[in-house]
């Protein structure tokens, strides 16, 4: 570690030094920390870089500056080879809190000792590489999306490994006669060119097949997974791209639609093979179908069986009836549905069947006898109609995400990784509606599905991708659909969530790229997302670590795992940095070199509490970066004002939160403390996915700690606080500090 | 990968939406230069307009924040605003691209410190509020804009104001004299994230947009839902500000229409629901009725559909309203056919939201660059020029989370051209 | 004053009797407008809107077609007629003709039976829209020398008019369907004051089924009766001949089903172009063929 | 005629559909309903009617035929073309209607018998028949007495009044009816018509 020589700049601009007394400031800095300070009343401008620029000639490697939010002139203050600390003079005091008044001025004093403290404490981070990578990208499953994932990084310049459990190429899509049109007018059926793509994939020497062959174990991290194959075989991958596909639906548990009553009721798979065959007969005597009814949602939108749309089955049904129409225009087809789904330009398929006259029924089929008799309640008629002569029932069935390889046997789970796995599979969409009824359907708890985990990672947290509802392991993120919590590990195509060949492609085409930018990273020793290019990693002091192991249960992307002798162990390109394992710690002996629990605690002390006599009570914030803190500087921007009797650190997620540091800021004479983090639970809204969850579950335990000093429980609050917040923001302080008054000063201030 | 090597490693992204700005700080952080050209003052297209997200109903501006921040760290992207492009010449890994740039009249040395917003009394219509309120005619164009700059509105250059404001700044930022201008850059790949225009409500005629100003779009409804947004996120009738008892959404306004646009726009439906939560949020007695033809709530998003469907105080009827009429009040009268009981209705509403569909930007905007457009103007991949590729909306009608799948494919595309 | 355009001119059935005050209007006010008509020379009926029903679908389009050859012995480029139904049924046979191959080839085998012939070559289009896109208001404005102020108008269209052509690029896009204009500012070329935000512009009158069935249709010519009476327009005006003709002979009927008082004539707007014009009220305008009293629609036009 | 839509044996039998596609002027675009509603919703005697457009539509597909064919829905059209303009599916909701009413007539309905509508056309098309045109006089007294000498006599006293009206301010003249110098001519066009509408396969919209 380098020694810091360090500047502090201080910006009287934006109307900073028409508010508070810059001399003051100087006076905090030179006095009380004896470092070098610089006052210029435009900073960001020419003239103030270039002042800047010829301190950096001269030899700083470190610097303050106190001026605008870190989140504005990122660009300006970036300098190489230099780390820059921001204090927060314009956004969260000055614009948000009156000019020339004691308590802006003493809080503004407070942020410049804030940020003086960290840049004491702080070290830029190196890279730190380890070990030898590969850059090989490793694909599961050589169906469609596996196939193009492969195609695509193989013409991107990487070699692949792709990993089939058949003995062919294909999976799904070999069986599919044509395909949906993807492109226009979107009309017709388009060819299925999966053969096309088992060729170029086949040939393409940047790409190593192995078939008939599963992952048998998954260890290690991105840029260098170990990972050992049921054929007795090993190799090193960069990352890792699960394209395991869907199966139909079982149709046996489809009695009520007929399937096993009557021969002449088939899936619309069995169809597909028929058309494939190019011979469609019905199975009970071989003769052409004249008749011929699809029953779509057969199993999916219903409670007990699949709760979910598989979303391609009304298009599949509409590719079929044209097929069929194609190869016999006289047989009549009728489409039973409940809502057709045809989303996106795939109305023009839509239209396309009716035109080929196609008939669409709406209504809910109940009942299909051995005589293939139905009976249709028809929604627009408004009638019970009875459906006579049909010679061959066809069922929409959905689509099953392949997330275990359900050929082989679980293996055996202790109850904790179990308990860790199934806390992720919630029983139904994480949704909540404001002002919605209570929901009324109940369904069975989900727990993991049956059969052996697709990679069998060899993580302490447990072998499986973490999984959403049904299965199936999908990001929960909206913006950043492939960010999930297993770094390096990408999942795409219908196993991800139901989607047609068409976007299945698209989408292996994007996991293909993320698993080459992680390889990259890994290369480089920076972060993923979000916190994408940091270098710095948690650094673990064994000597006092008491092996509690509560980082390792508690990282959300299970990135450390636990030697033999029970001691954690940082895989360091699984971590995403957010330091839920430096929040975790009850020996603060997780740290990173520009981010640690003596830093925090350093900056809550650098801060004046004033007596009890002052009456100028003092809050600590610690606030997420990512959403609370720029809602904060929203506050400002929009010339809102909030208590100015609080302090505000932006922690890197709620998650990295020790404890300590909450009686840390009460027993030097804070009066409250107030965390501002995303929404936890169901439906979080934490960029570290349980970060904010773990955060709360912590706090929940902290009224002991506040017992044994014999403090108010009142004292510590946890704000939900969304970056849309600014405007709620001043009113959620305000009555925190209305609580604090009520409950008096803190009794040990001053000591 | 090119037979020769590429003149030009850098990719060229169109449209700083959250399409584009996928596949640029996807294509970045993987290595590569990237330049993102926007045509208006700040990043974060429509996304930016939306208060919240199915089916999560979180914040928009959450996501953007985190890309926003991956941007400002990254020193491989580079940001044109107020930028589109006159003309694309050469071939893949070898473009030469004129970009015409408007002028913001302010210096990239601006603070935002704001002095020239107080300092200006003209007002023009707010584009980031659908017109829905006015703003200064020097503006931040949001709280979150990116970057944080301001902009003069061109309605002030000329103005006695204009010097008024010229001189508040002391930064000496504005610059009333700047042109339009042009320049080059040399690109090897180009990814069209244009986006979409929400399909103009007036159109619809039976539905009297233009006439009813108790009837709003969609995206209208977004910026009266959300916080920054000209009712504070309120959500009140425009006629008279009041609460609104009684709303209707209705879908497909302008989608599945042959009249308007033939396709299905894909969000609508879920964006409604996402409406009747916000109203029942604000609202705990507000009545919804929500008029449709086909609910399309695909994969997991049946959830929520659910959700929304088992509120007794939601209702969903089963019909393309035929017209709204005028009523007594002003207020309008959604008539129809619900077709599931035959019955013909005639319902007053205090609110009636109509669920406008996406039109690609692109073919409302033209241009003389070729590039290849199916027949609604989504542009499709082209065989003749293997180096421009579309993401998101450009592409097609998709949500989010599909436009940020089809952004990050159409980096990798991007990457393969260039690399 | 420029030069006159010719347009070939089909009058339609009801121009000989119910709608005749319509016609001798228009013959009176066009030529003012630049506008010489020649009529189709032995023009059979057009068949309208529902006469197919007992004919069936090419026997119909057979009338249209011998009028269309015929008016193309005219020389011009544009058949144009006054009567809604008329148009339609034209308009639509034409295009019909124009569009599809077939059909013109059928159509003209059944012309060739008497020797005709016809290609399909004649824009038919309505006198509205000829006003509105060849003539301009301008025109109209420059004629009126007794401006008909103080008269209140309701403009109402009906439906015909405008639907389903008004919007189609052969039909001229001269107007929406629901929010049309055309009318009010023809009335305002009179002087007149139309009714603003007239709500039952477009509204059915019933059409053809009021000629028949009033008892199902009562209901929504009074709901026109009753705004425009709320309104206190002094007069309804309308382009179309059915429409004048149900909202006016109908107006007994309504009183004596809904307990009201209405008496308010029917007028074509083309009445009062030729009132503002300072014609003769009788012969050229044709008012004295109102059922209803209209002096104080004379006394307007008289005021200057 | 020649040719009768045939009468489906079961629902959803679509023989009658199938001949609605081929025989009706605008039948091949009634299968691109989806049922929306926006006609039904449309129609200003919406409330009138039994089925309204749509459901019609629908029960054209379930092979209803005689239901189809003796709905008043027919004949209570009154042409505004709402539906038309703003079908999202293109689909000439009007033209079909009245088509289908030509049908009812043809085959004989008893709606179609009965219906007011169709009396007044049955006059209407006597009259362009005879006379090459349409004269209100005759075509008034032809439906008033279709029914016989009474009922007509009771429907001519209920309309008196009007007839009176017209009669005097010159609307409905005195003398013989307008008639065409070509009358032949005419004649022999609407007889070619008619030959080829007799053939099943036929062109049009």
């Amino acid at each position: 570690m380098s020694t810091s020589n360090t500047c502090v700049y201080l910006c009287s601009g934006c109307g900073i030094g028409n508010a508070v007394s810059m001399d003051g400031l100087k006076n905090v800095v030179e006095s009380e920390f004896k470092k070098s300070c610089t006052i210029h009343d435009y900073l960001c401008g020419d003239e103030g870089l270039g002042l800047i620029r010829s301190d950096i000639v001269k030899g700083i490697n470190q610097m303050v500056v106190a001026a605008c939010s870190p989140r504005a002139m990122a660009d300006r203050f970036r300098f190489n080879g230099v780390q820059v600390i921001r204090a927060n003079l314009r956004e969260q005091v000055v614009w948000s809190h009156p000019e020339n008044e004691e308590d802006t001025q003493m809080m503004a004093e407070d942020n410049v000792r804030m940020a003086v403290t960290e840049a004491g404490k702080s070290t830029a981070p190196e890279p730190q590489l380890e070990g030898d990578n590969s850059e090989v990208i490793m694909v599961v499953g050589g169906g469609h999306s596996g196939l193009t994932a492969a195609y695509e990084a193989a013409k991107t310049g990487y070699d692949v490994l792709l990993v089939e459990r058949a003995t062919h190429l294909g999976g799904m899509a070999r069986k599919w006669s044509k395909r949906m049109p993807t492109d226009p007018p979107y009309k017709n059926p388009q060819p299925n060119t999966v053969e096309n793509l088992i060729e170029s994939v086949s040939n393409d020497p940047r790409i190593t097949v192995k078939m008939g062959c599963t992952v048998a174990k998954t260890s290690g991290m991105p840029g260098r997974f170990i990972v050992d194959f049921s054929d007795g075989s090993s190799q090193t991958v960069g990352a890792v791209v699960v394209a395991t596909g869907w199966r139909p639906y079982d149709a046996g548990k489809l009695n009520h639609l007929g399937y096993g009553i009557s021969s002449d009721v088939v899936t619309n798979v069995e169809l597909e093979e028929m058309l494939t065959e190019g011979r469609i007969a019905r199975p009970s005597d071989g003769k052409i179908p004249e008749v011929v009814v699809f029953v779509q949602c057969a199993g999916s939108r219903d409670r007990d069986h699949l709760p979910y749309c598989s979303s391609v089955c009304c298009g599949v049904s509409i590719k079929q009836a044209l097929q069929l129409r194609e190869a016999h225009p006289d047989v009549m087809i009728y489409i039973i549905y409940e809502e057709l789904r045809t989303p996106g330009v795939a109305e023009e398929f839509y239209r396309t069947s009716q035109r080929a006259g196609v008939i669409f029924l709406k209504g809910k089929v109940q009942k299909i006898d051995s005589s293939l008799g139905i009976t249709v309640q028809d929604a627009f008629l408004q009638q019970e109609v009875p459906l006579k002569g049909v010679e061959m029932v066809v069922l929409a069935t959905g689509m099953v995400p392949n997330s275990t390889n359900i050929d082989k046997e679980a293996q055996f789970l202790d109850e904790e990784k179990l308990k860790l796995l199934n806390s992720d599979v919630n029983h139904y969409a994480p949704i909540k509606v404001a002002g919605a009824a209570a929901e009324p359907i109940t369904l069975s708890a989900e727990t993991l599905p049956a059969g052996e985990s697709i990679l069998n990672l060899q993580y302490r947290q447990g072998p499986h991708l973490p999984m959403l509802a049904h299965g199936f392991p999908d990001s929960h993120y909206i913006c950043f659909p492939y960010e999930t919590r297993r770094s390096g590990v990408y999942v795409a195509g219908p196993v991800r969530r139901p989607m047609d060949m068409g976007e299945a492609a698209e989408d292996a085409t994007g996991a293909a790229m993320k698993a080459i930018q992680a390889i990259r990273a890994a290369a480089r020793g920076i972060a993923l997302h979000p916190r994408a290019g940091d270098l710095s990693i948690p650094h673990i002091n064994l000597n006092p670590c008491t092996k509690c192991r509560r980082c390792t249960v508690e990282c959300p992307f299970g990135a450390i795992d636990e030697t033999e002798q029970g001691f954690p162990s940082v895989n360091a390109t699984r971590c995403r940095r957010c330091g839920t394992c430096m929040g975790a710690c009850p020996v603060r002996t997780i740290s990173f070199t520009n981010y640690t629990v003596d830093m925090i605690g350093s900056m809550i002390k650098a801060v004046h509490i004033p007596d009890e006599m002052e009456e100028k009570p003092r809050i600590l914030a610690l606030v997420c970066e990512n959403d609370a803190y720029p809602a904060l500087d929203m506050v400002g921007i929009a010339r809102l004002s909030f208590s100015a009797y609080v302090r505000i650190i932006p922690v890197r997620c709620l998650g990295s939160v020790n404890l300590l540091l909450v009686s840390d800021a009460l027993s030097v004479g804070y009066d409250g403390v107030i965390l501002m983090g995303c929404k936890p639970g169901d439906d979080y809204q934490c960029h570290f996915m349980k970060g904010s969850g773990i955060a709360q579950e912590r706090l929940s335990k902290v009224s002991e700690t506040l017992k044994s000093m014999a403090l108010e429980a009142e004292r510590v609050l946890m704000a939900e606080v969304s970056i849309a917040d600014s405007a709620a923001l001043p009113k959620v302080i305000q009555s925190f500090v209305k609580v604090l008054e009520s409950v008096g000063p803190n009794p040990f201030k001053g000591f | 990968m090119l037979e020769s090597q590429p003149r030009s490693q850098t990719i060229l992204v169109v449209g700083g939406g959250i399409s584009g700005i996928t596949t640029a700080i996807e294509a970045a952080e993987t290595g590569y230069d990237v330049v993102i050209l926007e045509k208006t003052p700040t990043l974060g297209g429509r996304v930016a307009q939306l208060n919240r997200y199915f089916p999560k109903l979180c914040h928009p501006t959450c996501g953007l924040e985190i890309n926003f921040q991956r941007i400002r760290k990254n020193p491989q992207v580079t940001i044109f605003t107020m930028s589109t492009v006159a003309a694309i010449q050469g071939e893949r890994g070898d473009y030469t691209v004129t970009v015409r740039q408007t002028p913001r009249y302010v210096k990239p040395n601006c603070t935002a410190c704001g002095d020239c917003t107080r300092a200006v009394e003209m007002k023009v219509k707010n584009p980031f509020n659908y017109d829905l309120a006015d703003m200064t005619a020097a503006y931040l164009p949001h709280e979150m804009a990116f970057p944080m700059r301001y902009v003069i509105a061109p309605q002030l250059i000329g103005t006695d104001e204009a010097e008024k404001v010229k001189a508040a700044c002391q930064y000496n930022a504005i610059d009333l004299e700047e042109k339009e201008s042009t320049f080059d850059l040399h690109v090897g790949a180009i990814v069209w994230a244009t986006g979409w225009q929400p399909y103009d409500a007036a159109r619809i005629s039976p539905y009297r947009y233009a006439y009813l100003k108790d009837v709003i779009t969609n995206v209208e409804m977004e910026r009266l839902a959300a916080h920054n947004g000209p009712t504070h996120g309120h959500i009140l009738r425009p006629s008279n500000g009041q609460i609104p008892r009684n709303v209707a959404l209705i879908q497909c306004a302008g989608s599945r229409d042959h009249n308007h646009l033939p396709y299905c726009s894909r969000i609508c439906c879920l964006a409604s629901m996402k409406h009747a939560a916000y109203l029942r949020e604000q609202y705990a007695d507000v009545r919804v009725d929500i008029y449709y033809i086909d609910i399309r709530a695909h994969d997991k998003l049946e959830a929520f559909y659910r959700k929304i469907v088992n509120d007794p105080r939601v209702r969903m009827i089963k019909s393309k309203p035929a017209e709204i009429r005028i009523g007594a009040e002003d207020e309008p009268v959604v008539c129809g056919e619900n077709t599931l009981t035959r019955e013909i209705y005639s319902e007053s509403y205090d609110l009636v939201v109509l669920a406008t569909g996406m039109q690609p930007s692109y073919s409302i905007h033209g241009s003389l660059i070729n590039v290849k457009m199916d027949d609604y103007g989504f542009i499709v991949p082209d065989d003749d020029n293997k180096g421009i590729f579309s993401a998101g909306v450009a592409a097609g009608p998709l949500d989010v989370s599909m436009s940020v799948q089809s952004a990050t494919a159409a980096a990798l595309k991007a990457i393969q051209a260039v690399y | 004053m420029s030069a006159e355009k010719k347009y070939t001119f089909y009058p339609g059935c009801a121009s000989q009797s119910t709608g005749k005050h319509l016609d001798t209007s228009l013959r009176a006010v066009l030529p003012k407008l630049g506008v010489a008509l020649q009529d189709v020379d032995d023009w059979n009926c057009c068949g309208a809107s529902i006469g197919h029903i007992r004919q069936g679908h090419l026997p119909t389009a057979a009338l249209t077609a011998r009028n269309l050859s015929r008016a193309k012995d005219n020389g011009n480029s544009d058949f144009v007629t006054a009567c809604p139904a008329c148009y339609l049924n034209s308009h639509y046979y034409n295009e019909c003709i124009r569009n599809d191959n077939n059909f013109k080839q059928e159509m003209n085998t059944i012309l060739k039976s008497a020797s005709r012939s016809y290609d399909g070559s004649l824009h038919v289009r309505h006198i509205c829209e000829i006003l509105v896109n060849d003539v301009g208001l301008e025109k109209v404005r420059e004629n009126v020398v007794k401006p008909l102020k103080g008269l209140k108008v309701a403009g109402y269209i009906g439906c015909q008019t405008l639907r389903p052509f008004a919007g189609t690029e052969r039909g001229g896009q001269y107007d929406t369907y629901e929010e049309p204009q055309f009318l009010d500012n023809f009335i305002e070329a009179s002087g007149a004051t139309p009714l603003k935000d007239f709500k039952h512009k477009t509204s059915c009158c019933g059409g053809a089924v009021s000629a028949v069935s009033p008892e199902k249709t009562l209901h929504l010519m009074e709901n026109i009766l009753k705004e425009a009476t709320a309104k206190n327009a002094d007069c309804i005006c309308t382009p179309c001949a059915l429409c004048q003709t149900n909202v006016e002979i109908y107006q007994d009927m309504v009183n004596k089903k809904f307990s009201t008082q209405y008496k308010i004539p029917v007028l074509f707007y083309s009445q009062l172009w030729a009132l503002s014009f300072g014609m003769d009220p009788k012969k050229d305008a044709a008012m004295h063929q109102s059922l209803l009293p209209v002096n104080k629609i004379i006394a307007a036009a008289a005021v200057q | 005629m020649t040719y009768i839509s045939p009468l489906p044996t079961r629902k959803y039998d679509l023989s009658f559909a199938r001949w609605v596609h081929r025989h009706i002027d605008g039948g091949d675009r009634l299968a691109m309903c989806m049922q929306c509603g926006v006609c039904s919703g449309s129609c200003p005697l919406g409330t009138t009617m039994d089925n309204g457009p749509r459901k019609t539509f629908m029960m054209i597909r379930a092979g209803m035929k005689d239901e189809v064919l003796q709905s008043d829905t027919l004949w209570n059209c009154v042409s505004c073309y709402n539906c038309v303009v703003r079908c999202p599916r293109d689909v000439p909701v009007a033209y079909i209607l009245h088509e289908l009413a030509t049908v009812a007539v043809r085959e004989g309905y008893a709606q179609a018998r009965t219906a007011e509508t169709n009396k007044f056309v049955k006059g209407f098309t006597w009259s362009y028949k005879i006379f090459g045109r349409t004269d209100e006089r005759l075509v008034s007294l032809f439906y008033y007495f279709q029914d016989g000498f009474a009922s007509g006599l009771k429907k001519l006293l209920a309309f008196r009044h009007i007839a009176l009206g017209f009669l005097k301010v010159g609307r409905l003249p005195f003398g013989m009816p307008h008639s065409l110098r070509h009358r032949r001519e005419l004649r022999k066009i609407l007889t070619a018509a008619t030959k080829i509408e007799a053939q099943p396969a036929k062109g049009g919209r």
